[in-house]
């Protein structure tokens, strides 16, 4: 019958695709590592040979690409449909292949032996390693079909995926779907129509029993298998269009990612490589603070990605000016697609008319004012300005800490912007300047700790700014501190439920999550929202957004004083102004900023332990 | 343009000029700038129209001038103004007839002030008393002197000579008038036809066979404005409001522009130069400026007067083209020769303004 | 018996207070001087904030009219007081005796010739608030040109103005312009509308949204400062000239078109109806209330009663309410409760 | 001929020939620029307007009137800090309209 070594014609279509799907993953690697800047290449070639990040890049690409973690913590359906596609995928890739060296090994090099075994060979099962190899083979393929099944539901019923809302595939994408989900079962039936010849297991050989009942010619199977070909072939031809791309983008994103690299322009080098890797799964959609509103569902990551594939550039601004820079996405999105990064990479891109000029700022008067030795600077922050409440609290927990310090923005004077909202806006030369003045002003003042109230401040403050033996807090980790160590005596007041809104920028943006929920267990019972942590919804008040008009944020702020309320707390509590300003605009009941709770807890005539203790 | 609206508003304007006996006070500047138009004045109403108007050689400044450049006190103002009262009231007249618009407007502001406060006239008549043993009565009525010719402006078309009219074409010229600002910007009733479109010159102008032009910047000072032009420091800004009026009528292409103001005909005309000078722009025709008048030399025209003998060769715009519209026969060799054709001197020719 | 009282005035005020009147059980004699009822909203096309249409709130005041006697084209001789109410004497020769008289003899538009430096009736195309209204009904009026560049409306004019002889704000001009900015602005979507306006009062319920929609919706300019003066171009064109206040600048403008918001000004025949019951008047000319908290439908005079802008600028809904509150202050005098 | 003064440019905005191109690029990016009234919280709030003299408002305001020049003065000093959309009352969002202006700003054209 059929020999090792005949060549069959319907492998040629499996083999163009293949040729094209490798020649074009080698050339777009090439030119994406290209593209990175000459210092990011070179750590990217120096991280591919310490063994620390080869085996990070080993250990990321398998739970990622292969398992999808991610998604198992999400929703394990969603996890299972994914990782039972991708991983059994692989597996019968990997098997195989070891079924070639094992049989045939003199055909490894030629790519399709391990991909139409069954055709090529025959009796392979009456070995226990074949019948091993041939049931693992079979297991894989009801893993995959078990997913590409799962697929099909999620298609029609994406809630059950934990999936509100997902994307709708382009014409191409669809035909990736398509070809993708007959693959499995176009195998399965060629693997059927031989598994008398070839040998099988558990599924091939009762389906080859079904057939050989009324099919009395076993060479119109050939066409079945130019079927099961011709799919593999439209799959990978169509891939680097489609949403797929993102199977080869991702094993390499990876390595760059934990090479350390950073989005640097929005359209070359690792930025292309992140809108690769997104695989159009849409979780970013229902993560968008904004999706709120069905006109923004489109400006989701999802959609950014789609768009700087297209390169349609008036979408591309859209979408970019747009973001709320809330980072939920980035948090919830399964490859790590950074989109608040990916936006202020193309914000910067453009050119302005007007650049601002910082001269006629009297550094000199603020300096004077400044100097001192040791003690505490507290920067309110323009936001903060807008709400005294947050400031004066801040300043008399301070004062009940017995906490030396000095106010750097007093109200009413001149005060400087720490530089965030430019950065955010992708202004980053004016940013620059702006931080280099505050630096300045921070450096001559002599303190040790830069207090800050505003999460916006904080973070610019904490990652962007050089400041040499100076330490950074946010109000609340310092007031947590000062609590802890027994330099503010809070009695605890109630079991009364208080509910926390993580800011964006303190929670997702620093990692600082904790702390503030510690120090506000000191006075009440902490509840959480139905979303918290890095889940946490914006508020709708973040300077992330450049476009977004204050009529269009009511809806995101109701939406997230929702999630906060499950619980019906007594009194939302954040640690942002800005948080505090939106919330407070519609809230059913008060908003506090921790500050301000905790300085309403802390009795005001209360001794100062340090006091306390030297009286003794 | 509504003419019937505006002869609506002219008729709730209509101010009382008596008709004979006045008392004339001459103005400073245009004493000066423009003696034959004052002389004129007197000769058309007292010889040509038979009316009485009494002068006096004791009168002084109404101190308006210095009034209004904030160099005396208004006090001092109101007890140079009721000296001349009482010059009046000893000459035995009642009816005031200011040549100036200033002292017109000088006069008018202090009656109303002494009505508003009885005791600031008391005070004046103290201090008057103190200061030359004078007393005074209140004039009945206060005219300025084109108030006069607007009264007469019919008597003055009969005997007229000449017309407003280009004598080729048998057009009307197209005549501009601008009003004195303190004519009737202050007191509008005080003022023939109001403040917003007085018809004491425009009356004239229409009697006279002319057409009156209204250009969006008919209302726009001359420019003068005491401070603006005596202080160098703020001429550019006198020059500045001159050039945005004829920036204005440019378009209308006025043949003449009549005035009644002192100040006004001389910025009105000087200020041409300066801006040709400047800007190298003209407004007459054929690189000419816009003859700038006042309403006695118009009156003088009409009547047949010579031009020399009016004193038209004293403007700096030439006003041979316009006498060529109207048909006025003239001598150019006579023009700088003065009384007794006695020779007064040629003026240098400016570089961009054409003079003749 | 039903008990008469008279209604002088036939606007809007007049008409609620004697259909109220009816409704009340009593007889009112509804005296109108002009031919026609209605007043002044009966030659206004469409009303501010619903954009109404004013024919259908008349016919609805009519409609509820039936029964009254009406006096059309009939103006008042005299009024005398008698020992128990008021000898009123038509110029129709009618002699009414009536315990109550309810005064609802409205406002003047303020002259706009009058605000002479505007140039209304000498300016081609310069039209008051009541001009373009009467367009917007289909009038014809050859000083609106079929396709204005750049339109301006000039606010409180003869309104808020020591000047003019009136202080008042007549507080429907600010919502007015809007209004009929927004109306010139749907007909002639290409013009620039700009308002001059010494202070914008959006009092009333939906006016700030006009206000918004004007500015966001048409593109209407408002701008802050009042005309100082109208000048018209060789083209026929007005140039207005104001300071730009909150750009601390002269501005200046040419227009196919100004509307002048005349303002609402005390009815000077109010003199003559008060010789014989002297009826004392607000500085600014219009009748005096017994006090302006409680008692703005009550006149000094036992009898007398006010309804609507004889006291005062109001609008529509104003009007009406007060009509109807000085019909029961009346129904309240003659049961002799107050 | 030097007189030792000269004619002074009028400050007077004319609307009939001010150039509007910047504000209706700027009107298109951020309508909402339209529905300003002029309130100055804007300015009032500004933590760069005490020491630069920035107004947001006034920058709206020199765009409607074609002054270039001020709109650039009335800039120069922005931080982006976003108080001036917090205060707003009509909800303007001013940082859009900031960066708007700047990006639409020539330079060239303003002089």
């Amino acid at each position: 019958m059929r020999e090792v070594g005949q060549f069959e014609y319907f492998v040629i279509p499996f083999l163009f695709g293949m040729a094209f799907v490798l020649g074009y993953c080698i050339i777009g690697m090439v030119r994406v590592i290209l593209e990175l800047p000459q210092c990011d290449r070179r750590r990217f070639f120096i991280s591919l040979i310490t063994p620390k990040t080869i085996w990070k890049n080993i250990r990321d690409i398998f739970l990622n690409c292969l398992i999808h973690v991610k998604l198992w913590k999400r929703k394990p359906l969603l996890g299972f449909m994914h990782s039972s596609i991708a991983f059994g995928w692989f597996m019968l890739i990997l098997i195989g292949h070891i079924q070639v060296l094992w049989f045939i090994p003199g055909r490894i090099h030629t790519f399709y032996h391990a991909i139409f075994f069954n055709f090529f060979v025959e009796e392979t099962e009456p070995s226990v390693a074949g019948a091993v190899l041939a049931f693992l083979m079979e297991l894989s393929l009801l893993l995959v079909l078990t997913g590409i099944g799962l697929a099909m539901v999620k298609r029609v019923a994406s809630l059950l995926f934990g999936m509100r809302r997902t994307t709708r595939p382009s014409l191409l994408d669809r035909v990736g779907l398509y070809s993708l989900w007959a693959i499995f079962p176009l195998r399965l039936l060629c693997e059927g129509f031989v598994a008398h010849v070839s040998g099988g297991s558990f599924l091939t050989l009762p389906l080859n029993w079904v057939f050989r009942q009324f099919l009395s010619n076993p060479d119109n199977m050939v066409l079945t298998w130019w079927g099961y070909s011709l799919a593999l072939c439209v799959f990978m031809c169509v891939l680097p269009f489609t949403r797929y791309m993102h199977i080869p983008a991702e094993m390499l994103l990876i390595p760059v990612r934990n090479a350390g690299i950073k989005i640097r322009h929005p359209r070359k080098g690792f930025a292309k490589l992140e809108y690769y890797s997104c695989p159009g799964c849409g979780v970013c959609i229902d993560a968008c603070p904004m999706s709120v509103k069905k006109a923004n569902i489109k400006d989701a990551t999802v959609y950014l990605n789609r768009q700087l594939r297209r390169g349609n550039e008036k979408r591309i601004e859209e979408i970019s000016d747009k973001c709320l820079l809330c980072g939920k996405c980035t948090a919830l999105c399964q490859v790590g697609c950074q989109g608040p990064e990916l936006r202020v990479a193309q914000r910067s891109l453009r050119t302005y008319g007007l650049t601002p000029d910082y001269a006629a700022l009297p550094l000199d008067g603020i300096k004077e004012r400044l100097a001192g030795e040791g003690e505490v600077l507290y920067f309110a922050g323009c936001m903060t300005q807008l709400t005294p409440a947050i400031s004066r609290a801040t300043e008399s927990v301070l004062r009940k800490a017995g906490v030396p310090f000095k106010r750097m923005d007093p109200m009413g004077e001149e005060g400087l912007c720490c530089g965030r909202p430019l950065l955010m806006a992708g202004r980053t030369d004016a940013a620059r300047e702006l931080m280099a003045r505050n630096r300045e002003l921070i450096l001559a003042s002599g303190c040790k700790t830069l207090l800050l109230s505003c999460p916006i401040c904080y973070r610019v403050f904490a990652e962007e700014y050089d400041l040499p033996g100076v330490r950074v807090v946010h109000h609340s980790v310092y007031f947590e501190e000062l609590a802890a160590a027994g330099r503010l005596a809070i009695p605890r007041l109630s079991q009364r439920p208080l509910v926390y809104h993580d800011p964006c920028e303190l929670g997702r943006g620093c990692g600082i999550y904790d702390e503030p929920r510690s120090l506000l267990g000191r006075v009440g019972r902490v509840v959480e929202g139905e979303k918290h942590h890095e889940q946490a919804i914006c508020c709708g008040g973040s300077l992330g957004s450049l476009s977004l008009g204050f009529d269009k944020r009511k809806d995101m702020t109701l939406n997230a004083l929702r999630n906060l309320c499950v619980e019906d707390p007594e009194a939302i509590v954040t640690a942002c102004p800005l948080c505090e300003s939106s919330f407070a605009r519609y809230a059913d009941r008060p908003v506090r900023d921790i500050a301000e709770v905790v300085d309403a807890a802390v009795p005001a005539s209360a001794p100062h332990p340090a006091d306390v203790l030297a009286q003794k | 343009m509504i003419y019937q609206g505006k002869q609506k508003i002219w008729s709730d304007y209509q101010k009382e000029i008596p008709d004979d006996h006045w008392f004339y006070v001459r103005s400073c500047i245009r004493q000066n700038f423009f003696p034959a138009s004052e002389a004129h004045f007197v000769k058309i109403v007292k010889d040509v129209l038979g009316k009485d108007l009494y002068e006096t050689e004791h009168h002084t400044t109404c101190g308006g001038i210095a009034y209004h450049s904030d160099t005396i006190p208004q006090e001092t103002a109101m007890t140079i103004v009721a000296r001349q009262f009482a010059l009046m009231t000893e000459a035995g007249y009642k009816n005031l007839v200011a040549s100036c618009i200033t002292s017109f407007g000088n006069y008018t502001e202090i009656l109303e002030t002494w009505r508003e406060f009885p005791e600031l006239e008391v005070r004046i008549r103290e201090n008057l008393w103190k200061a030359c043993r004078r007393e005074f009565e209140k004039p009945e009525y206060v005219c300025h002197a084109s108030d006069v010719i607007y009264k007469l402006r019919n008597e003055i078309a009969e005997k007229a000579t000449v017309r407003l009219v280009n004598h080729e074409t048998g057009e009307p010229l197209r005549v501009v008038e601008h009003i004195g600002c303190h004519y009737s910007k202050m007191f509008p009733h005080k003022g023939v036809g109001g403040a917003e479109y007085p018809c004491v010159l425009s009356g004239m102008v229409e009697s006279w066979g002319g057409k009156v032009i209204d250009y969006p910047e008919r209302r726009h000072c001359c420019g003068f404005g005491f401070r603006q032009y005596l202080v160098k420091a703020n001429r550019g800004y006198s020059v500045s409001n001159t050039h945005k009026k004829f920036e204005s009528m440019e378009p209308y292409h006025p043949d003449m522009i009549i005035t009644n103001c002192p100040g006004c005909p001389y910025f009105l005309d000087r200020w041409q130069y300066v801006i040709a000078e400047q800007t190298g722009k003209t407004y007459g025709q054929n690189g000419y400026g816009i003859p700038a008048l006042t309403y006695e030399e118009l009156a003088g025209l009409v009547l047949g007067y010579d031009p020399w003998d009016l004193g038209l060769q004293v403007h700096q715009v030439a006003s041979e083209p316009l006498l060529d519209k109207l048909g006025i026969a003239y001598d150019p060799a006579k023009k700088y020769l003065g009384l007794n054709e006695k020779e007064i001197m040629k003026p240098g020719l400016p570089q961009v303004l054409k003079c003749c | 018996m039903k008990e008469s009282v008279v209604v002088i005035g036939g606007g809007v005020a007049g008409m609620e207070t004697a259909a109220s009147l009816l409704s009340l059980g009593y007889a009112p004699i509804l005296v109108e001087q002009s031919d026609h009822l209605g007043g002044h909203v009966a030659s206004w096309h469409r009303l501010f904030p619903d954009m109404t249409s004013a024919d259908e709130v008349i016919a609805s005041l009519k409609a509820r009219l039936e029964g009254a006697s009406v006096f059309l084209g009939t103006g008042i001789q005299f009024v005398n007081r008698l020992k128990d109410g008021y000898n009123v004497m038509l110029t129709n020769g009618v002699s009414v005796l009536a315990k109550a008289i309810v005064l609802a003899t409205g406002f003047r538009l303020f002259e706009a010739r009058r605000k002479e430096e505007y140039g209304y009736g000498i300016y081609d195309h310069v039209i008051t608030n009541s001009d373009l209204e009467n367009w917007f009904r289909g009038g014809d009026d050859l000083r609106v040109p079929a396709e204005p560049a750049a339109i301006g409306f000039v606010h409180c004019v003869g309104s808020r103005d020591v000047k003019a002889g009136n202080t008042q704000c007549s507080k429907v001009c600010c919502i007015t312009a809007i209004k009929q900015a927004i109306e010139l602005k749907e007909k002639f979507p290409g013009a620039e509308i700009y308002c001059f306006y010494m202070d914008l009062r959006l009092f009333g319920k939906k006016y700030e949204d006009f206000y918004i929609n004007a500015q966001r919706d048409y593109g209407i300019h408002f701008i802050r400062g009042r005309v100082s003066e109208v000048g018209e171009r060789i083209d026929g064109r007005v140039i207005v000239k104001a300071e730009d206040t909150l750009a601390g600048k002269p501005v200046k403008v040419s227009l196919d078109l100004l509307v002048l918001m005349s303002g609402i000004v005390c009815n000077p025949e109010i003199a003559a109806l008060t010789k014989n019951v002297t009826l004392e008047r607000d500085e600014d000319g219009f009748l005096r209330s017994r006090d302006n908290l409680s008692g703005i439908t009550l006149s000094p005079r036992k009898g007398i009663f006010y309804a609507g802008t004889c006291t005062g600028p109001k609008t529509v809904p104003e009007t009406l309410a007060e009509a109807r509150s000085a019909a029961l202050c009346v129904h309240d005098f003659l049961q002799g409760r107050a | 001929m030097d007189f030792g003064f000269s004619l002074s440019p009028s400050s007077a905005v004319n609307l009939d020939t001010v150039d509007l191109s910047l504000f209706r690029k700027v009107e298109a990016r951020c309508p909402d620029i339209r529905t300003c009234i002029g309130c100055g919280s804007c300015s009032a709030t500004c933590m760069a307007s005490a020491w630069s003299g920035m107004s947001v408002r006034q920058v709206i305001l020199a765009l409607q009137r074609g002054q270039l020049r001020q709109v650039e003065q009335k800039l120069s000093a922005c931080m982006l800090c976003g108080k001036c959309t917090m205060v707003c009352p009509r909800g303007i969002n001013t940082r859009n309209l900031i960066l708007a202006v700047s990006r639409e700003f020539k330079k060239e054209e303003a002089q």
